[in-house]
């Protein structure tokens, strides 16, 4: 009998330790891990990098999601595509106190499913002849220029879904899949919190968006947060 | 300062370029006004890079979901006929070639339809999308004002900030003309009601080609 | 008002000619574009370049799908990973006159998705060092060999779905997607024969498996042939 | 021709390698006799390259769908919590190294484990999954006759035949014993019932390094 389930969010991190990289799934806040967020945050861990769209979110006056972990100093380095989303991560860079690589949003997700599919580098035209192609290789393939880029791989993905199965079968709810199924194949460890936690047979297996293969741990998420009116 | 036309008169404007069927990709800022300016009768799909085609307008309040949001987190709705799908699809249909127009802003064009509209100095860089869409987006139109706020030209020879890509404008609307990049440079196509050549020509940093009749 | 439908598999590939590079979806008889091909046959077109996973399946004495335009001379190249599925290929290949680009499965799945993605090339370890590697670049990455592999485009893609409405939104089922949803994104014009026909707003936006943005034409298949009992 | 196991019991041997929440690949031909014997209360998931986690068994007359077939396009069905998907991610699970085990057929292995099992001289080649999975499964056995129909070693010291993928195998299964790929060697890990250590050495055309005990 498998069942890939923990009781809750922090136990499903327990092996995360300081120094790793982490992926985090979420664009915005739409589809964000917020429950292993806040458990990592209570956990404590630090020297993380963080690979994830944006480092947080801000609404109005206050910053949401991965803002916590930044704000708290738990992360040497960032990889992403869009820092400007919080002011936390904007004092932080400012002060030299987080390492940013800065990645086109195509590209991200790119590099991320090449992590988790084999594929062991990949010509893109993005960024070719900008200050992001810096330090790259280039190709001429068919009279245009291309930049080399590398996969990503983590010690851990931190993803959510609407839907969860006890094998890890996942269904994403409207905008809330961006990276969280590409995330799922790309790191050792896949935790996936849901909303909704079902039986194995309960998904439609045509529907099902992530393959439970690629998730190691499913947690039922405590608390669901909605920012909008 | 010239005025020219008003933000949602260019938004009203940009909207003229969006064909039946299209699939249109909008950035974040003035470009989503355009939503305001597509009728009722025409079937327009639009993307947004997190991961759906067919947006409608944004959400009411009540209405919205925290799942449910445009690139620039905003709450929206979809069209009947719409898809969700990740990133990594996302930016196939851009890179890939498959949306057919983009309409964004810029702090620089040049006259070659080289394009500046993702940081500059001094600034915390971000870039999102922008990269991704200029790599293979069919047509690009740029909606922006034609000077900055204190009355310097956008609209260069040679870009000063740094570069998002290269050769791809197609068009470039402001608040005082629309002009066409051709091979050529720079082609006047309109002039904003009430704006003059003289002004158009006097707010360009570089060349721009005026065809006969203006 | 936009409706890619088209009346019939005759009128939906009437633009189709001699010398075209043309990609059919479908692995064994699953997912195959069963009345596309029949009308293609009937069409007569010549001299093509097929690109699909198998020429056509044999069941018992009989060729099903692809093999009745390999028997018809139609092909002049086949681009798959499985020509051993039909005597007829074989019987033309011994007498030169088919052409055969041989590519493992997965690197077959992902040239197309690299050529509907925009990725100008990539290197996988598949085949690395095996003759299917020959003539190809060689790279190591991280101590492994590796090998470089570009896109694959076509003239046309014939896909097959379950449901498709008339935006061209597709939803295949069981193993039937195989490399249907990669197709649709690689080809110049994408043409999917559906077994229902719906109209727009029908399809759940979350089940959607190919957005209509990768498919131009749509009919309905005129007859379906069920090939097991 | 020595006998040894029958097919039967080598499938049944194989099965013991598989482990409760194993994802595991079966090639087509003899391995697809694994499914018999996989106890009722052991999950275990089985992976078709064409797009299913979760294959169940061969499905029988008036149940079969034209859609739902196993690599070898036999008709088949899918067990509680299966899921479909195409063909690129199908094989990002393979390349990628998420399925833990394939269990394949083999014309050669070589004591460094290195795999001929895609063509033979002369033979119009087809490739299929073969050199993906080699790509990138964790663990590979390899379940086959120890001999060629004609007697011929299939272990050998150098391949002869088209290599699907190097230092590959972990496992050898035959009919006539089991045999772990080691830095060392082949290692003679158990005997088939009723047959000699003389017979597997006699048609083993390398080294078989035997411990202690046999």
């Amino acid at each position: 009998m498998i069942n890939k389930t923990y009781r809750t969010s922090l136990e499903a991190l327990q092996d995360v330790k300081d120094g790793d990289v982490i992926m985090f799934g979420g664009f915005g806040l739409a589809g964000i891990p917020q429950n292993l967020i806040r458990a990592l945050y209570e956990k404590g861990t630090k020297n993380l990098t963080v690979i994830s769209n944006n480092p947080g979110s801000r609404l109005g006056d206050d910053e949401y999601g991965l803002a916590v972990l930044f704000k708290a100093g738990r992360v040497k380095k960032y990889i992403g595509s869009y820092p400007t989303a919080t002011k936390s991560f904007k004092e932080l860079y400012d002060k030299g106190e987080v390492e940013l690589e800065l990645v086109p949003q195509g590209t991200l997700a790119e590099r991320i499913r090449a992590g988790g599919a084999g594929i062991g580098a990949f010509y893109v035209k993005t960024g070719a002849g900008t200050l992001l192609a810096q330090g790259k290789e280039i190709r001429i393939i068919e009279g245009e220029q291309y930049i080399l880029e590398y996969p990503l791989g983590a010690d851990f993905a931190f993803i959510k879904s609407y839907k969860g199965d006890i094998y890890g079968n996942l269904v994403y709810r409207y905008t809330g899949a961006n990276f969280n199924p590409l995330m799922a194949m790309a790191a050792d460890i896949t935790i996936a919190e849901t909303e909704e936690l079902v039986d194995a047979g309960v998904l439609d297996p045509g529907t099902v968006h992530t393959p439970g293969i690629f998730v190691d741990r499913v947690v039922k998420g405590e608390r669901y947060d909605r920012w909008y009116e | 300062m010239i005025a020219g036309m008003s933000e949602k008169d260019m938004a009203r404007r940009a909207a003229q370029e969006i064909e039946e069927g299209f699939y249109v990709n909008l950035g974040i800022g003035m470009p989503t006004r355009i939503l305001d300016f597509i009728p009722e009768d025409k079937t327009v799909f639009f993307h947004t890079e997190n991961g759906l085609l067919g947006m409608g307008g944004f959400a009411k309040k009540g209405e919205t979901h925290p799942d449910l949001v445009d690139a620039a987190k905003q709450p929206i709705t979809c069209i009947k006929g719409a898809s969700f799908f990740p990133s990594d699809i996302s930016f196939a249909m851009m890179r890939g070639g498959h949306i057919d127009l983009a309409i964004m802003g810029a702090y620089q064009v040049s006259e070659k339809g080289d394009l500046a509209n993702w940081t500059a100095p001094g600034m915390l860089p971000s870039i999102g999308g922008a990269m991704d869409i200029v790599a293979g987006v069919k047509k690009i139109i740029i909606l922006m004002t034609h000077t900055t706020k204190d009355g310097k030209p956008k609209i260069v020879s040679t870009l000063t900030y740094p570069v998002t890509g290269f050769k791809c404008v197609s068009m470039i609307i402001t608040n005082l003309c629309v002009l066409d990049v051709t091979d050529k440079g720079l082609l006047l196509k309109e002039l904003a009601p009430g704006v003059s050549l003289q002004e158009v020509v006097g707010t360009t940093g570089t060349k721009v080609i005026v065809p006969e009749g203006f």
